[in-house]
C-alpha cells in the first residue's frame, strides 16, 4: 500500500491548477463563439454548474461532516429568493457589482439561516438530522409560499412566482462562481478546521477527546454548506428569471443528495462528475420521452448496486496529480485526498 | 353544530386519516428496523396497492374481497420482490447507498405505473359501505369506523407478532447485529424477507383503507403518504410499533385540528414544527428509546 | 467430529488461509494460536459458515458444511463466541440469552440456572441492557450465549480478551468444566500460556498456514513456541 | 486500605510543592439505580505512572470518563492541575491537558495516520479559517511545523514509515500505539491509557512497556493506565489503585498491592502472577 | 428528419406528459397531435408536413426552458404550442419573446403568461386558446349572483396553485362588487386528500355556494366529503371541473355548476372531435385540455397557413413575425369556439355554464 510521494514544489501546484483552470475556460469561450456551444449547451453547462456547487455544497455537510441533511433546497431557495429581490431593486447599479453583491447576500442570507437551523438540528444524529432539517426545508418553503397572503405584502409573490428577475446568470458567472467555491472548500478542507470536521465524521467521541469543539465545527460546517447552496440558488435566480417555491421542495433535495452520493461521498470530484452526468442525463435522455424517468430510475438503481461507494469512491481528483502522473512520477496530497482501494 | 361536537368530528376526522398514516408508518418503522433504511419506495408500494384494488374490481370485476386480498398479498410479494432484487445485493454496502436505491425504486414504481395506469388517477369502486353512525349530534361515518378499527386490530396483532413469536425475536436480532443473529441459528434472509412482506402488507392494508377513504389511485400518491408517514414514524420513534401508532394519530389530529382553525396553509409547516420541537426535546421521538454509546 | 482439509479463504483479493487443515475430535479441547492477523479468527468464522472457503472442505459430524448457511450450522450444534463478543448490544442480558436458546424449542430454565450459577454477575445484571456491561462482563454474556444452545463443539476467540486475572482462571477453569461435561472445544488464544495448559491438542498458525501441531505439552515445551508466544 | 493519606500522591517526595495532576474527591456517578463508582478518592503527582486495576465492571472505564468528561460525575469533585473542573466538557478537559486511548479503539479509521496525528495537534496549531483558505503565509508554517512534529511523535513508536497508511488498514497493535501517538499530540500533562496492550502478545507488551516509561521521562507527565495484564502493571506502575464494585479497595505501592488478601479475593486470584 | 429542411415545418409540442400533472400534458398533447396528424395526412401545408418536436418538462420552470432553447437551438423550430402548466409557460416566454417566437399554449391560464404587470408589457409573441384566472372568477360571482341569488358563499383552493388562486381571488373580489359576503375562506396544500377539517368548517356556516377553482380529481374529492360533513349548499368551480362527474358520485354533485370553455358532446363540431380522439386514443373521451389542445393547433396552423401563403421561409424571423402577426388577426374556428384575440392576447369567447344533471355534465348555458 506504500506509496513514493514526489511532491511538486508548492507554488507550481497553484501555477498548474490555475493554468489549467484557465485553459479549460478559454476552450469554452472559443467554443461558444465558434458557435458550436450554441445558447442550448451554454443553457445546461450554467444548469450543470449550478448543480455542482449544489452538489460540493451539500457533500460538504454529508460527505465530509457526516450527516445527511435533506433540506438543502431550502438554503437554496433561500439565497435564490434573497438574491432575486436584490436584484430586482438593484437596477441602478453596474451589472457586474449587482451580480457580485447579489451573490455575496444570497451566500450571507443562506449561511445565517443555516446557522439558525443547524444550532438546534445538529444536536441530533443520524436520520433524526436527516428528518429534523427535510421540516426545516419544507417550513422554508411554506413559508415562502404563504408569506405575502398572510402578512400582505409583496415579498416573495407566493404561488404566483417572483417574476422579472434580471437574467444576469452567465456561463463565465458560472463558471468563476464554481471554480470559487470549490477553492474554497478545497482549501477548507486541507487546514485543521477541515481535519477537524472529517475527525467529527469519523469519531466524534475521539474528535471531542482531541480537544475539538465539535459543536463550533460542525456548525461552522453546516453554515458554510448552507451558504455556497445560497451561491447556487443566486445563481439559479439570474439564470430563469422567476422563482416559485415549488421548484425548491423535498425532490430537489433528495435530487441534490442523489448526486453526492452517486458521485462519492466526501469526493469533490465524485460530486462534480455526477452532478454533470445526472443535470445532463434528462436531456440526453429527451428522446425517450414517456420512458425517461423509467431510464433514469433504472440508472440510479443500477449505479448503486454495482458501484455502491459511488461512481468515485472517495477518491478526489487534483490536476497536479494529473501533471505529475503525466511527467511519470506520482505524487500525493497526503490531507484528504486519499486513494480508494480499487 | 355546536362547538363540542364540531371539535369531536374534527377528531374523528384526523384519527380517520391518522390511522392510515399510522398504518403506513408501521410498515416503514419495521423496514427500517430491520436494515435501517428509509425505505423511500414505501409509499409507492400502497400506490401500487390502490391500483390493484382498482384492476381486480373495477377492470376484472370481482367482489371487494378479492381486491382487498389482491392488494395485500400484491403489496407483500412486491415488497419482497424489491428487496430481493434491489436491496439484498447493497446489504454491506454504505447505508445512503441503500437510500438512493430507495429513491430509485421510489421514482421506477411512479414512472412505470404512469406508463401503464397512465398519468390520471382512477376512480376507485365503492369497496366497503354501510351506514353512518350518529353519536349524538356527531356524525360518524362507516368507512371511518372500519378504517380505525382495522388499524387498531393491525397494530395488535403485529404488536403481538413481534413481541411474542421467535419470528420476532429474529426480527429484532437481526437488526442489531447480522452476523451475530446467523450465529444465533436465524435466517437472516428469511428474516428480513419476512420483515418486508408484513411492512409491505400493512401498506396492502393501508391502500385498502386509504382507498375507502379517497377513492382515487394516481401514479403519484405514493409521494406525498411516504413522506407524512415517515415523519410519524419518526415523532413516534422509528423502530418502535406503538411509536408509529401515535406518531400516525398524532399527525392526523393535528392536521385535523390546524386545519379546522383556518391554519390548513401552513398545516405542512405545523406539522414539521411540532416534528422539530419533539425531537429537540426528545430525540429519539416519543417512544424512541435513546441509546448511548458506551465509551 | 470437526474435520478441516486444505481450506483456502479470501477477503476479496486477500489470501488470508492458504491450505489449512486439522481436526477436533469429540471431546477434546483444541487450540489454535498464533500472533496477530495470523488468520486464527477467520479460521473459526469458515468453520462457522460466516465465511466460505473457496477450495477445501470441512466435515462437521460426517457432514460437509463447506457451503451451508450459518443459520444451519448452528443447528447442527456448533456454536461460536466470536471476536469481540458480538452480543446485542442494545437487549437486556435476559434477550441475549433468550437469542442463544433460539434454536431450541422452547427457553429451558435450567440451562438458565446453570449459565446464571457459572456467571452470577450475569444474574445480577438480569435487566441491564447489555451495551452497558463492562467489558468483561460481556465476555461473559456472550459465553453464556452460546452455551444456551446446548452445543456440541463449541468455538471461542480469544474469550481471556480484557479479563481480570482472577477470571481468565475462572474462564479457563469453565472451558475445563465445559469439556468434562461433555462439550468439545476449539478454542483460539492469544494467551498461549493458559490455552495450551488447558487443550489437548494445539496447533500454531503464521500467516494463514499450520506451522506446527502437537499436544499441549509439547507445544508448550517447543522452543519456538515458547519465544515467539510465551515472551522467551 | 492502606494507611498513606488519601489526598497525597503516590510518592509525595518527588513532586514536592506541585499541584498533583489529578486530584478526585469524593468522585461517583450512578447510571440510573447503579452505582458505577463511587466516594473516589484519588491523586496523582506531576510525573507518576499510576495504575488502576480491579475486576470488570468494577468502573475502571467510567473513571476514565468521568476524568475526561464524557459523563458528568453524580457527585463528588475533581480537580485537575488545582483547577476544578465543574463545567468543563470533553474538549476542554483535553484543552486542560487530559488525553486518552479507548478500550475499543477509536480512531479515524478512513483518514491517514499523519491525519490521525495532526488532528490530535489541532489546538497546538494556530492560523485561522480566512488564513487557511486564502493561503496566507502563516498557515504554510505553522502546517510545516505540525507535521514535523507529528512525523516526531510517531517516531516514538518507530511508526514514521506508516504516516501515509489508513489508519483502519493497520495492525491491532499499531492501531493501539497510534491512539497513544494521538493522545500524545494533545500536549497532555495527564495521559490515560485503558488497556494499552489489550490483544498484544507478550514480546509486544514488553515493548510497550518500555516505550510508556520512555513517555513519561521524556514529557515529564504523568499516565494513569487501566490492564488486566500484571506483568505490565506490577512492572512499570509506581503506585496502584484497585477498585471493586466501584470503590476503591486498595492503593499502594505494586507490591504492597500484590501481597493484599483483599485484592487477591477480588482480583488477582491465588494464583501468583 | 431534417434532411430536406424545406420540406417540413418545425413545431415544437412542449408540456408535462410526466409527473404530478402529467394528466393534463397528455391530453394538450393529444388533442394537439389529433389536429397536426390531420393535417399531414391531408397533405400538410403547402405541400410541406409540419414536424412536431415534443419534449417533456415535468411541469418544472427550469425543464421548461432548457427544453426550448434546445427546440430553438438544435431543432430550429419555427413555433411553439406550450407549455401546459403556468409557471413553465410564463418561464418559457421569457425566452420566447426576446427571439419572436411565436408561442400559444392552450391551457397556461395565468395572466402573467401574456402580460407582465410589473413592466406593463404585453408579451406580443404568445397567445392562448384557454381562459385567464381572474375571468372565470368574475364570471362565476356574477353568475352565483345574477342566476343563483346567493347572498353568501365559501371558497376552497388550493394554496400553491396559482391557478386556484387566480380564480379564487378574482371571485372574491366581485363577490364584494355583487354584494356577496364570503364567509369561509379554506386552503389547502397540493397532495392533500382529506378536506373534511375545512368543510366541516364550511359546514358550520351554511353557505349559498361554495366556490371550489381547482382541478376535478380533488374537486370530486371535495364534493364527496363535503356531503359526508353536511355541506348542503351548491358547487361551483372553474374549467378545472371538467369530467368532474367520473370522481363523485351524481347524487354528491347534483346542481353544481362550472364554467368552461368546453362542453362535451354540446355541438356537432364537438361530438366529431370526441369521435376522431376516441378512436386515435384507444376509445378514451377527452378532456377540455385535450380540446383546447386541438383548438390551439388549429389557431397556430391557420398562422402558419398565412405565413406560407407569404411564400416566407419556415425558421426565419419574417415568417415568425408573420405567423404572430396571423395569430393576432386570427379568425379560427377551433372545436370549442371561434377565436379572435384581446389588446393582452387572451381570446374572446364567452364562457359556457355547465351544469351537473344526473351524473352528467351538461350545457347549461352560455354567460
Ligand atoms: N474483513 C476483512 N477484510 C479484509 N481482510 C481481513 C478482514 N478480516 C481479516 N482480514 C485479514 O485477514 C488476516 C487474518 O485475520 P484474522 O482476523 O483471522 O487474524 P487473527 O489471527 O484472528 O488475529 P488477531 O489475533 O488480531 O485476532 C489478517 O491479515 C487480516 O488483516
Ligand atoms: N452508560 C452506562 N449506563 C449504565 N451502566 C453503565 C454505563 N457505563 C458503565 N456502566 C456500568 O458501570 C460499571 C462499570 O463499567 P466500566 O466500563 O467502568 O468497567 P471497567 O472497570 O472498565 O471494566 P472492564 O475491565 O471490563 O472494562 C459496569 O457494571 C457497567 O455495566
Ligand atoms: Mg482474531
Ligand atoms: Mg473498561
Amino acid at each position: 500500500m506504500k506509496k513514493k510521494m514526489v511532491h511538486i514544489p508548492m507554488p507550481w501546484r497553484y501555477v498548474i491548477n490555475a493554468a489549467a483552470i484557465a485553459v479549460i475556460f478559454l476552450i469554452f469561450m472559443v467554443l461558444s463563439s465558434a458557435g458550436v456551444i450554441t445558447n442550448y449547451y451554454s443553457k445546461i453547462l450554467m444548469l450543470i454548474g449550478i448543480n455542482m456547487i449544489l452538489a460540493v455544497s451539500l457533500n460538504l455537510a454529508t460527505g465530509y461532516l457526516g450527516q445527511l441533511p435533506l433540506g438543502h433546497a431550502g438554503f437554496m431557495a433561500v439565497g435564490a429568493y434573497a438574491s432575486g429581490i436584490f436584484m430586482r431593486t438593484a437596477s441602478g447599479l453596474p451589472t457586474g457589482l449587482a451580480v457580485l453583491l447579489s451573490i455575496i447576500i444570497a451566500a450571507v442570507v443562506a449561511g445565517i439561516f443555516g446557522f439558525l437551523i443547524g444550532i438546534p438540528a445538529l444536536r441530533l444524529k443520524g436520520d433524526y438530522l436527516a428528518i429534523i432539517t427535510l421540516g426545516f426545508g419544507e417550513i422554508i418553503r411554506v413559508v415562502l409560499l404563504n408569506i405575502d397572503s398572510v402578512l400582505g405584502f409583496n415579498f416573495t409573490y407566493g404561488a404566483a412566482s417572483l417574476k422579472n428577475i434580471p437574467k444576469t446568470t452567465t456561463f463565465t458567472v458560472t463558471f468563476l462562481c464554481v471554480v470559487v467555491v470549490c477553492f474554497f472548500i478545497h482549501t477548507m478542507m486541507k487546514s485543521r478546521q477541515g481535519r477537524a470536521i472529517l475527525s467529527i465524521r469519523e469519531n466524534e467521541i475521539a474528535a471531542e477527546s482531541c480537544g475539538i469543539k465539535t459543536t463550533y465545527y460542525k456548525t461552522m460546517a453546516f453554515v458554510a454548506s448552507a451558504a455556497f447552496a445560497g451561491v447556487a440558488g443566486s445563481l439559479y435566480a439570474g439564470y430563469l428569471g422567476i422563482l416559485n417555491p415549488a421548484n425548491f421542495g423535498f425532490m430537489k433535495s433528495i435530487e441534490i443528495l442523489v448526486m453526492v452520493v452517486l458521485g462519492g461521498m466526501g469526493s469533490m470530484i465524485g460530486s462534480l462528475l455526477s452532478a454533470t452526468v445526472l443535470s445532463a442525463l434528462p436531456e440526453m435522455l429527451r428522446a425517450f420521452s414517456d420512458y425517461r424517468m423509467v431510464a433514469y430510475s433504472l440508472l440510479l438503481i443500477l449505479v448503486m448496486i454495482f458501484k455502491p461507494s459511488g461512481l468515485m469512491g472517495t477518491y478526489d481528483f487534483s490536476f497536479t496529480r494529473l501533471f505529475g502522473g503525466l511527467l511519470g512520477k506520482k505524487t500525493g496530497d497526503s490531507t484528504v485526498g486519499k486513494e480508494s482501494g480499487e | 353544530m355546536s362547538v363540542l361536537s364540531t371539535v369531536v368530528s374534527q377528531f374523528i376526522n384526523g384519527l380517520q386519516s391518522g390511522s392510515v398514516y399510522a398504518l403506513i408508518a408501521l410498515g416503514y418503522s419495521m423496514v427500517y428496523g430491520i436494515i435501517m433504511l428509509l425505505n423511500f419506495a414505501h409509499g409507492d408500494i400502497i400506490m401500487v396497492g390502490a391500483y390493484l384494488v382498482w384492476i381486480t374490481m373495477s377492470i376484472l370485476g370481482l367482489p371487494p374481497a378479492v381486491g382487498i386480498i389482491a392488494a395485500i398479498v400484491g403489496c407483500a410479494l412486491l415488497g419482497v420482490f424489491i428487496e430481493k432484487i434491489a436491496y439484498t445485493p447493497l446489504r454491506k454496502s454504505p447505508r445512503l447507498s441503500l437510500l438512493i436505491t430507495a429513491i430509485g425504486v421510489s421514482f421506477f414504481l411512479q414512472n412505470v405505473a404512469q406508463l401503464i395506469m397512465g398519468a390520471g388517477s382512477k376512480t376507485m369502486p365503492t369497496i366497503v359501505s354501510g351506514p353512518n353512525v350518529r353519536l349524538g349530534s356527531v356524525n360518524l361515518s362507516f368507512v371511518a369506523i372500519v378504517t380505525i378499527v382495522v388499524a387498531l386490530v393491525s397494530m395488535a396483532v403485529l404488536t403481538i407478532l413481534v413481541q411474542k413469536t421467535k419470528m420476532g425475536k429474529a426480527m429484532r436480532a437481526v437488526s442489531e447485529d447480522m452476523g451475530a443473529a446467523q450465529l444465533m441459528g436465524i435466517s437472516v434472509n428469511k428474516t428480513i424477507s419476512f420483515t418486508f412482506a408484513i411492512g409491505s402488507a400493512l401498506a396492502g392494508i393501508g391502500a385498502v383503507l386509504y382507498s375507502c377513504a379517497y377513492p382515487q389511485a394516481s401514479p403519484t400518491m405514493g409521494g406525498m403518504l411516504g413522506l407524512k408517514a415517515f415523519v410519524a414514524a419518526v415523532l413516534g420513534g422509528i423502530g418502535s410499533i406503538p411509536g408509529a401508532m401515535i406518531g400516525g394519530f398524532a399527525i392526523g389530529v393535528l392536521e385535523a385540528f390546524v386545519s379546522a382553525v383556518g391554519l390548513s396553509v401552513w398545516k405542512e409547516g405545523v406539522v414539521f414544527a411540532i416534528l422539530i420541537l419533539v425531537l429537540l426535546i426528545k430525540p429519539t421521538g416519543i417512544m424512541g428509546r435513546e441509546i448511548k454509546e458506551k465509551v | 467430529m470437526l474435520t478441516v482439509k486444505d481450506i483456502n479463504v479470501f477477503y476479496g483479493p486477500i489470501h488470508a488461509i492458504k491450505g489449512v487443515s486439522f481436526e477436533v475430535k469429540a471431546g477434546e479441547v483444541v487450540a489454535l494460536i498464533g500472533a496477530n492477523g495470523a488468520g486464527k479468527s477467520t479460521i473459526l468464522k469458515t468453520v462457522s459458515g460466516l465465511l466460505h472457503p473457496k477450495t477445501g472442505s470441512i466435515e462437521f459430524d460426517g457432514e460437509d458444511i463447506s457451503k451451508v448457511d450459518p443459520h444451519k450450522i448452528v443447528k447442527k450444534g456448533l456454536a461460536h463466541v466470536p471476536e469481540g463478543r458480538r452480543i446485542f448490544l442494545r437487549m437486556t442480558v435476559m434477550e441475549n440469552l433468550e437469542m442463544g436458546a433460539f434454536t431450541q424449542k422452547s427457553l429451558r430454565d435450567d440451562d438458565l440456572e446453570r449459565i446464571f450459577e457459572r456467571f452470577p454477575r450475569l444474574k445480577e445484571r438480569r435487566r441491564q441492557i447489555a451495551g452497558t456491561l463492562s467489558g468483561g462482563e460481556q465476555q461473559m454474556l456472550a459465553m453464556g450465549r452460546a452455551l444456551m444452545s446446548r452445543p456440541k463443539l463449541l468455538m471461542l476467540d480469544e474469550p481471556s480478551m480484557g479479563l481480570a486475572p482472577i477470571l481468565v482462571e475462572q474462564i479457563f477453569e469453565i472451558i475445563e468444566e465445559l469439556n468434562k461435561s461433555g462439550t468439545t472445544i476449539l478454542l483460539v488464544e492469544q494467551n498461549a500460556g493458559m490455552a495450551l495448559e488447558v487443550a489437548n491438542r494445539a496447533y500454531v498458525l503464521e500467516t494463514g498456514h499450520i506451522t506446527l501441531s502437537g499436544t499441549g505439552e509439547e507445544l508448550m515445551c517447543s522452543e519456538e513456541v515458547r519465544k515467539a508466544y510465551l515472551g522467551g | 486500605m492502606s494507611k498513606r493519606d488519601i489526598r497525597e500522591p503516590f510518592i509525595p517526595e518527588r513532586d514536592k510543592g506541585l499541584t498533583p495532576t489529578i486530584e478526585c474527591i469524593g468522585l461517583g456517578i450512578d447510571f440510573g439505580g447503579l452505582t458505577a463508582v463511587d466516594d473516589f478518592n484519588f491523586t496523582l503527582g506531576r510525573t507518576e505512572i499510576g495504575g488502576l486495576i480491579g475486576p470488570n465492571g468494577a468502573g475502571k472505564t467510567t473513571v476514565f470518563n468521568l476524568l475526561t468528561k464524557v459523563y458528568q460525575p453524580t457527585r463528588g469533585q475533581m480537580l485537575l492541575l488545582g483547577r476544578d473542573t465543574k463545567d468543563m466538557t470533553t474538549a476542554d478537559a483535553n484543552c486542560a491537558g487530559i488525553a486518552r486511548t479507548f478500550q475499543n479503539i477509536r480512531l479515524f479509521k478512513d483518514l491517514t495516520v499523519l491525519e490521525n496525528v495532526l488532528i490530535g495537534l489541532h489546538n497546538e496549531i494556530h492560523y485561522t479559517l480566512p488564513e487557511a483558505i486564502f493561503r496566507l503565509p502563516r498557515y504554510w508554517h505553522a502546517e510545516k511545523v505540525a507535521r514535523e512534529r507529528a512525523i516526531d511523535l510517531l517516531s516514538i513508536f518507530n511508526m514514521q514509515d506508516m504516516a501515509d497508511d489508513i489508519a483502519g488498514s493497520l495492525p491491532y497493535g499499531a492501531q493501539r500505539r497510534l491512539e497513544i501517538v494521538r493522545a500524545l499530540a494533545t500536549n497532555p500533562t495527564l495521559l490515560l491509557l485503558d488497556e494499552p496492550a489489550a490483544g498484544m502478545n507478550p514480546s509486544e507488551t514488553a515493548e510497550l512497556m518500555e516505550t510508556i516509561r520512555h513517555i513519561r521521562d521524556m514529557f515529564k507527565i504523568s499516565i494513569l493506565l487501566i490492564e488486566h495484564d500484571m506483568n505490565l502493571v506490577m512492572g512499570i506502575c509506581e503506585g496502584i489503585a484497585v477498585l471493586n464494585y466501584g470503590r476503591l479497595i486498595a492503593k499502594g505501592t505494586p507490591e504492597e498491592i500484590k501481597n493484599d488478601p483483599n485484592v487477591i479475593e477480588a482480583y488477582l486470584g491465588k494464583k501468583e502472577c | 428528419g431534417g434532411k430536406d429542411k424545406d420540406s417540413s415545418i418545425k413545431v415544437g409540442l412542449l408540456g408535462c406528459i410526466t409527473g404530478d400533472y402529467a394528466q393534463y400534458g397528455v391530453a394538450v398533447f393529444n388533442g394537439a397531435k389529433l389536429y397536426i396528424n390531420k393535417v399531414n395526412a391531408e397533405g400538410g401545408i403547402n405541400g410541406k408536413k409540419i414536424e412536431l418536436i415534443e419534449y417533456d418538462d415535468k411541469g418544472d420552470s427550469t425543464e421548461a426552458v432548457n427544453a426550448f432553447t434546445r427546440m430553438v437551438d438544435n431543432d430550429g423550430i419555427t413555433a411553439l404550442i406550450g407549455s401546459v402548466l403556468s409557471g413553465a409557460s410564463i418561464a418559457v416566454v421569457g425566452e420566447a419573446y426576446p427571439i419572436g417566437m411565436p408561442v400559444i399554449s392552450a391551457s397556461a391560464t395565468a395572466a402573467a403568461f401574456t402580460y407582465n404587470e410589473e413592466t406593463d408589457t404585453v408579451y406580443s409573441n404568445a397567445f392562448r386558446v384557454c381562459f385567464i384566472d381572474p375571468f372565470q372568477g368574475e364570471k362565476m360571482a356574477q353568475f352565483a349572483a345574477e342566476k343563483l341569488d346567493a347572498k353568501t358563499a365559501a371558497v376552497i383552493y388550493e394554496t400553491g396553485n396559482d391557478y386556484a388562486v387566480g380564480l379564487k381571488d378574482a371571485f372574491v373580489k366581485e363577490c364584494a362588487e355583487q354584494g356577496i359576503t364570503v364567509v369561509a375562506d379554506e386552503g389547502y396544500s397540493k397532495g392533500d386528500k382529506d378536506f373534511r377539517s375545512q368543510l366541516t368548517n364550511i359546514a358550520a356556516k351554511e353557505p349559498d355556494v361554495v366556490f371550489s377553482p381547482n382541478y376535478y380529481e380533488d374537486d370530486g374529492m371535495i364534493v364527496t366529503q363535503a356531503r359526508q360533513v353536511g355541506v348542503t349548499a351548491t358547487f361551483l368551480g372553474g374549467d378545472g371541473w371538467a369530467r368532474v362527474t367520473e370522481y363523485a358520485s351524481a347524487a354528491d354533485l347534483e346542481g353544481s355548476y362550472y364554467c368552461s370553455s368546453y362542453a362535451a358532446s354540446s355541438t356537432d363540431a364537438i361530438k366529431e372531435f370526441e369521435a376522431e380522439y376516441a378512436e386515435a386514443y384507444n376509445g378514451e373521451a377527452p378532456s377540455m385540455f385535450a380540446a383546447l389542445g386541438y383548438d390551439a393547433a388549429v389557431v397556430l396552423v391557420d398562422a402558419l397557413k398565412a405565413a406560407e401563403a407569404k411564400k416566407l421561409k419556415a425558421g426565419t424571423d419574417d415568417y415568425k413575425a408573420a405567423v404572430i402577426d396571423a395569430m393576432k388577426n386570427t379568425s379560427s374556428v377551433g372545436v370549442t369556439s371561434k377565436y379572435s384575440f384581446d389588446e393582452f392576447n387572451n381570446p374572446i369567447k364567452d364562457a359556457v355554464i355547465i351544469k351537473v344533471e344526473n351524473g352528467n355534465e351538461v350545457f347549461a348555458q352560455m354567460f
